[in-house]
């Protein structure tokens, strides 16, 4: 049993890195950009499928294509805020009907380069640690483990000790002022697109491995990063990191001990409850709804 | 009388239509004319500023409810069909407690995560509701004739012409409250909620009233959905028809009460029948994506504000272009 | 890619000559629009969206199949040959787009036999079948019912076959005496979910704990499979999860240290396991559906045409892509031209006619139409069907089984688990 | 003259911050009452209160004598007691008549089956004859069928107090209906209220600038630091030394 609980454990600290990993993209976006991008989860899915071009296809090596991954959705991001939401800026539902419309061209490109059904990628270590003989941790998921708690860190970092992070926090909170006190608006846009999406990007190509790579893999990632987000309150990153935590902790045990539908179900609820005692989400505040 | 003319003409040319189509377009004419409804009811919603994720499955309630009120209970079809709209009205008051203590965005959400639950009782509760397969062998309406015309309501054509009056009496009662003091309070309540409370409106009933309102319409149209095709299941009613809804009535423009029916037929002509016929089978998301983007780049206000454009010059001539209170 | 792409766009018929077709065959019965010297057959299933893999291979399979069935002189009836091609619509897997597809392709193509995926696509169609006395194939025979005799689930009887694994694991490693199973909760996971226990309890194998059920949606299988192998179960049964599901589950079972008996429904892209897990973990993995490549498909008994030909050509064109419902639709073919050349027509009931008389033509050998305790109605074809076994490396045939001998025997308590999960067919609502 | 509206005791607290401490006054039917103090002394908490905006920590809210204080926004209003908006709040996107339309929610109910099946044209014909006669009242009738949004300052200012006259109401709450406007403006608001005043509707002005109200008000409350500071005519406001010195006072802490 204490083998069963400590298995689960590190099974919801896995779930909770890459979850956050989404949902701190998400976030990033909505703050600075005033849009919900709908397509957040295809841009996980095309990390995913830079890993299947870059490292299943042209054998560079895993690192690498992940590192390429990263700038490769960092620059769909910048494309999506050139392309549509600086165009839409003043309209937020235009910029979530266009989200969708990317969503849908990201789709159709991957099964076009693709094919319909699930891709290959040859795993990237097969090492386990193994804390007993019931309690394992495979190493490519200590990598994401990993990724997400050094990323975030540095993504904290640099928005509380740095002069950018000064900016686009305070173009977060409030465009028109930060515009007063000269920080470049669409500077700051470009920043936190590039972030918000290349932190999609690296999740979906680190977990490519370990999950079934294929076209419409968004879907559960957005609607999970969905729930965080509002669970943690939308404008809010410390949010949507306690909440990435919580949700992964309530719906791996929940699995376990109960069963995988009955976990979706709780989280939905626990969401409308959170949503209902405190609608502006655990860390939110009124002013940016 | 040339307004009068243009409406006999409207209505020769909708009676019309199916017999200019193929049999598979007079299907698609079928779902489309279905599909206005919902949309329509969704402009309705929408009035008082809320825009919702849920309004689909909301016309899933009214789907399930009518199938289900035949099935167990032999209710005669067009009756359920209206009991499956009451039904959704009643689930939407029920919603509108915990929903709308959210507004803008958490009540986008907060619409989506309820809508979600609903999916999943449907999913999780076999009895009465099917589970994962949902329900068949819906009673189709019964066949009948009025004289010169009969019913048989497996023709696209005649369950059109049948869909069509219902739909049609819908939309004029959307029209009717939209134009009404009621649909000038919706506005109120959207563009200022303070000065119209501070106007004696109960802001609160009167989001319930729209919410109700659209929920009923939108119940009424998965009736006809489904005792059409004689076949529903939770997937019918998911986020993906959802987003279908959303950029219909986007693209078309919400300004105007005729902006999201022509969005629903505008893309549903260009989706369902010129991508297919061009056979770009695979492609056809993509470029069914690539013209919503366009459409909202190139066109922000819709759809409508190409029509607008024509009616706004014969407006300039005549009498002022908005009467608030007709 | 881009190329690929232009040219599928264009060699299709255009929007003026469907026009053209729709004037033509306004009111003309579908059967006698075999147009020329081309016999119509229509595909309806899911082409694009989430469920578009259990739809595109299918299509796949059918172009080839049609490639080499043209090249041989076409389908002999008793006018003379005809050419075959397949008229595609894409239902996404809704049912009112599957109620406006067949009717296309019933009334616009004139095609003579519809192949589906079916599931929740089949009860839109069902009217249209009903009254256009069209015959339609399934995938799925849940989908069968007294309600309508021209439906036909002539491939595969899922998830009955299931039970052939069960029976020859249990008599080929008897020390295995216990068992967990997980599945997705949806129309393909349940009935195999009631399958798989009747089977288990057939063979005297325990169940540990009920089956654990996830939703569609979930990616990360890591709580899964920690709970599944938590007893310490000898054999994990997979149900009948789509490839998408199984993939991460033998990598968990691998990755957590799960060293005993698998036994799936399908395993498509099994090398691509290996590659994830290792040779020594996936060998003895059982599941149902060969490689068309194998030996034991060359004998007499085996009435797919050329399996290995067919493989080959499959795997040419489409590498890698090989899986269940690459051969199946096509198989459907195979048995539809024998009982269409059977009859000298192509007119939905002379072939529907022919096909039900006497034995039928099962790729995997003849077999019986069979099923009105299941489904209400004889519309099932079952006979034999294949246990595979990965064995370094490679999917191999171990045996075939007889599914109705199994159920003489243990017929009963298929059903008494088919009630439970609600799944027989005068059930289903 | 009777008592009409009384405020008894009432007290607001946000957090730890008393914003209004036991406040009492009276407004009697058919005056003009001005209720004033520097800046943070509390008025517009307290206006908040009496128009329901804001549920008072304690204390009530009397009109005619029922407690009103903790109803909602529009259930005072449905009592008569309507209030404007400190900034040109309107509905910018609708028309001037429009807004005016809104205004006679209460005095023509909409009723949504009439409606529908047109059984409603008489009420509709009332609401429009209303909503045209507070327009006129205000000088509006000229720019009825254009977007409130684009009117003058002037005119939208007046424009809310149409809304809030369309209804019929007994007592209307004017918040700072002076700010920004120049003496010609001002002067002309002034008559207006002066004809509302006539028309039989009691009116309690919140105002900031002492001056501007002296030749309008009979009853002139002020209060500093939320509290009750003294009551009584102009001339005697005006004079009062503890009003004087909170004026002052107040100059002082803003310079």
């Amino acid at each position: 049993m204490l083998d069963l609980l400590a298995q689960t454990g590190l099974n919801a600290v896995y779930a909770a890195s890459y979850i956050s990993l989404v949902a701190v993209g998400l976030v990033l976006i909505f703050g600075v950009m005033g849009v919900i991008n709908f397509a957040h989860g295809e841009l996980f899915m095309a990390g995913a499928y830079a890993i299947v071009a870059l490292y299943a296809e042209l054998h560079l090596p895993f690192f690498v294509a992940v590192a390429i991954g990263l700038l490769f959705v960092g620059c769909l991001g910048l494309l999506m805020e050139k392309a549509l939401f600086r165009p839409l800026k003043d309209n937020p539902l235009g910029g979530l009907v266009a989200s969708i419309g990317f969503l849908m061209i990201l789709q159709a490109l991957a099964v076009m380069g693709f094919g319909v059904r699930m891709v290959h990628i040859p795993p990237v270590t097969q090492e386990v640690i193994v804390f007993t003989e019931k309690v394992r941790l495979p190493v490519a998921r200590l990598y994401v483990i990993i990724a997400a708690i050094v990323l975030l860190s540095a993504l904290w970092y640099f928005l509380k000790r740095t002069k950018f992070g000064w900016a686009l926090r305070a173009s977060a909170q409030d465009p028109e002022a930060a515009a007063l006190q000269g920080i470049s608006i669409t500077m700051t846009a470009r920043i936190a697109m590039f972030i918000g999406a290349g932190l999609a990007g690296i999740a979906g190509a680190l977990t490519a491995p370990l999950v079934s790579v294929n076209p419409h893999m968004g879907h559960s990632v957005i609607v999970t990063a969905f729930i965080v987000i509002i669970v943690g309150g939308v404008g809010s990153l410390e949010g949507a990191i306690v909440a990435s935590v919580a949700y992964a902790l309530v719906h791996t045990f929940v699995t376990t001990f109960y069963d995988g539908v009955l976990a979706d179900i709780v989280g939905l609820s626990l969401m409308l409850v959170v949503l209902i005692v405190k609608p502006t989400g655990l860390f939110g505040s009124a002013d940016r709804a | 009388m040339p307004k009068f003319l243009i409406w006999i003409a409207a209505l020769a040319a909708l009676i019309a239509l199916p017999h200019g189509l193929s049999f598979s377009q007079q299907e698609i004419l079928v779902f489309l004319t279905i599909n206005v409804l919902l949309v329509a009811s969704y402009r309705l919603l929408t009035l008082t500023g809320e825009w919702s994720l849920g309004h689909v499955v909301i016309m899933g309630v009214g789907a399930y409810s009518s199938a289900l009120l035949t099935k167990k209970l032999g209710v005669y079809v067009p009756i359920s069909m209206l009991l499956g709209g009451v039904i959704a009205a009643l689930i939407a008051v029920l919603l509108s407690f915990p929903l709308f203590r959210m507004k803008g965005f958490y009540f986008l959400i907060g619409s989506f995560a309820a809508g979600e639950i609903i999916r999943l009782l449907w999913k999780r509760f076999r009895d009465p509701f099917g589970g994962a397969k949902g329900i068949k062998g819906i009673d189709p309406m019964p066949d009948f004739s009025v004289g010169f015309y009969q019913f048989d309501f497996f023709e696209p054509t005649s369950y059109y012409y049948f869909a069509g009056i219902i739909v049609a009496v819908c939309l004029w009662i959307l029209w009717r409250i939209e134009k009404s003091p009621v649909g000038l309070t919706f506005h109120a309540v959207h563009w200022q909620d303070k000065l119209a409370q501070a106007s004696g409106v109960n802001v609160r009933a009167y989001r319930t009233l729209a919410f109700a309102i659209a929920s009923g319409f939108a119940g009424i149209s998965g009736a006809l959905l489904a005792h059409y095709i004689g076949t529903i299941n939770p997937n019918a009613f998911d986020i993906d028809l959802m987003v279908y809804v959303l950029t219909w009535a986007i693209v078309g423009g919400t300004a105007t009460f005729y902006g999201p029916i022509l969005g629903c037929v505008v893309l549903t002509v260009i989706n369902e029948i010129v991508l297919r016929e061009l056979g770009l089978e695979q492609m056809r998301p993509l470029i069914y994506g690539a013209i919503m983007i366009l459409s909202i780049l190139f066109l922000p206000n819709g759809l409508e504000s190409i029509v607008q454009k024509f009616t706004k010059r014969r407006a300039a001539e005549g009498a002022p272009e908005r009467r608030p209170a007709e | 890619m881009i190329s690929k792409i232009v040219k599928s766009g264009l060699t299709r018929r255009t929007f003026l000559k469907s026009t053209a077709v729709t004037a033509m065959s306004a009111g003309l019965p579908a059967a006698s629009l075999a147009a020329g010297n081309t016999i119509r057959i229509g595909f309806l299933a899911p082409l694009t969206g989430a469920v578009a893999a259990w739809g595109k291979p299918g299509l796949d399979g059918c172009q080839i199949w049609a490639e080499r069935v043209n090249a041989a002189g076409g389908i002999k009836l008793g006018d003379g040959s005809y050419d075959v091609e397949f008229v595609s619509y894409d239902n996404e897997y809704d049912p009112a787009k599957a109620r406006t597809g067949a009717t296309k392709l019933i009334r616009e193509d004139g095609v003579s036999f519809i192949m589906m995926l079916g599931g929740d696509t089949w009860p839109g169609v069902q009217p249209v079948a009903d009254k256009t006395g069209m015959l339609f194939s399934t995938l799925l025979p849940s989908d069968l019912s007294p309600d309508t005799n021209t439906l036909i689930a002539p491939a595969e009887v899922h998830p009955i076959y299931n039970v052939t694994g069960v029976e020859w694991l249990a008599e080929n490693k008897p020390e295995l005496k216990t068992a967990v199973m997980c599945a997705q909760d949806d129309a393909l996971g349940l009935p195999s979910v009631a399958t798989y226990l009747a089977a288990f309890e057939a063979a005297g194998i325990e169940m540990l704990d009920a089956p654990l059920l996830f939703d569609p949606a979930t990616t990360d299988f890591a709580p899964v499979v920690t709970r599944l192998i938590s007893k310490s179960p000898d054999i994990v049964c997979l149900d009948t999860c789509y490839s998408d599901y199984v993939h991460p589950i033998a990598e968990q079972l691998f990755q957590q240290g799960f060293t005993g008996q698998i036994i799936s429904c399908t395993a498509d892209f099994y090398d691509q396991m290996i590659a994830k897990t290792s040779e020594e973990f996936m060998e003895g993995f059982v599941f149902q559906f060969p490689d068309f490549d194998d030996p034991a498909l060359n004998g007499d008994n085996i009435n797919f045409t050329d399996p290995n030909g067919f493989y080959e050509a499959f795997n040419t064109r489409h590498p890698g892509q090989w899986g269940a419902v690459s051969w199946e639709y096509a198989s459907i073919m195979d048995l539809w031209k024998a009982a269409a050349e059977k009859a000298g027509s192509a007119s939905p009931d002379a072939v529907a006619a022919a096909m039900k008389e006497g034995k039928g033509k099962h790729a995997f050998g003849d077999a019986d139409w069979w099923g009105t305790e299941l489904f209400g109605i004889d519309n099932a074809l079952v006979g034999d069907w294949p246990v595979v076994a990965i064995e370094s490396g490679k999917a191999r045939i171990k045996d075939f089984r007889s599914i109705p001998d199994w159920y003489a025997k243990h017929g009963d308590l298929l059903i008494k688990h088919m009630q439970a999960y609600d799944q027989m067919w005068n059930q289903r609502s | 003259m009777t008592d009409f509206l009384e405020v008894k005791d009432l007290t607001m607290q946000f957090g730890g911050l008393t914003a209004v401490d036991s406040l009492s006054f009276k407004v009697a039917h058919g005056s003009i009452h001005g209720l004033i103090g520097p800046n943070g002394a509390g008025k517009t908490t307290t206006f908040n209160m009496i128009s329901g905006f804001y549920k008072p920590t304690e204390g009530q809210v009397l009109l005619r004598g029922e407690d009103i204080s903790g109803l909602q926004m529009h259930e005072v209003a449905r009592r008569g007691v309507v209030r404007t908006f400190q900034h040109s709040t309107l509905f910018a996107e609708l028309t001037v008549l429009e807004n005016a339309l809104v205004g006679t929610h209460m005095p023509f109910r909409p009723n949504i089956f009439a409606a529908i099946i047109g059984w409603d044209s008489e009420d509709r014909s009332g609401a429009e004859a209303r909503a045209k006669e507070a327009l006129e009242f205000f000088g509006l009738d000229h720019v009825m069928q254009e977007r409130a949004g684009d009117l003058s300052h002037g005119h939208q200012r007046a424009l809310g107090m149409a809304v809030a006259y369309a209804s019929h109401p007994d007592v209307i709450l004017l918040d700072e209906p002076f700010t920004g406007m120049n003496p010609e403006e001002t002067r002309q608001m002034m008559d207006l209220m002066e004809r509302l005043k006539a028309d039989g509707i009691t009116i309690l002005i919140v105002e900031h600038d002492m001056q501007a109200i002296m030749g309008l008000c009979d009853t002139i409350t002020c209060m500093s630091f939320g509290k009750f500071l003294a009551e009584g005519g102009p001339q005697e406001i005006r004079n009062h030394p503890a009003v004087i010195e909170a004026y002052l006072g107040g100059a002082r802490h803003v310079a």
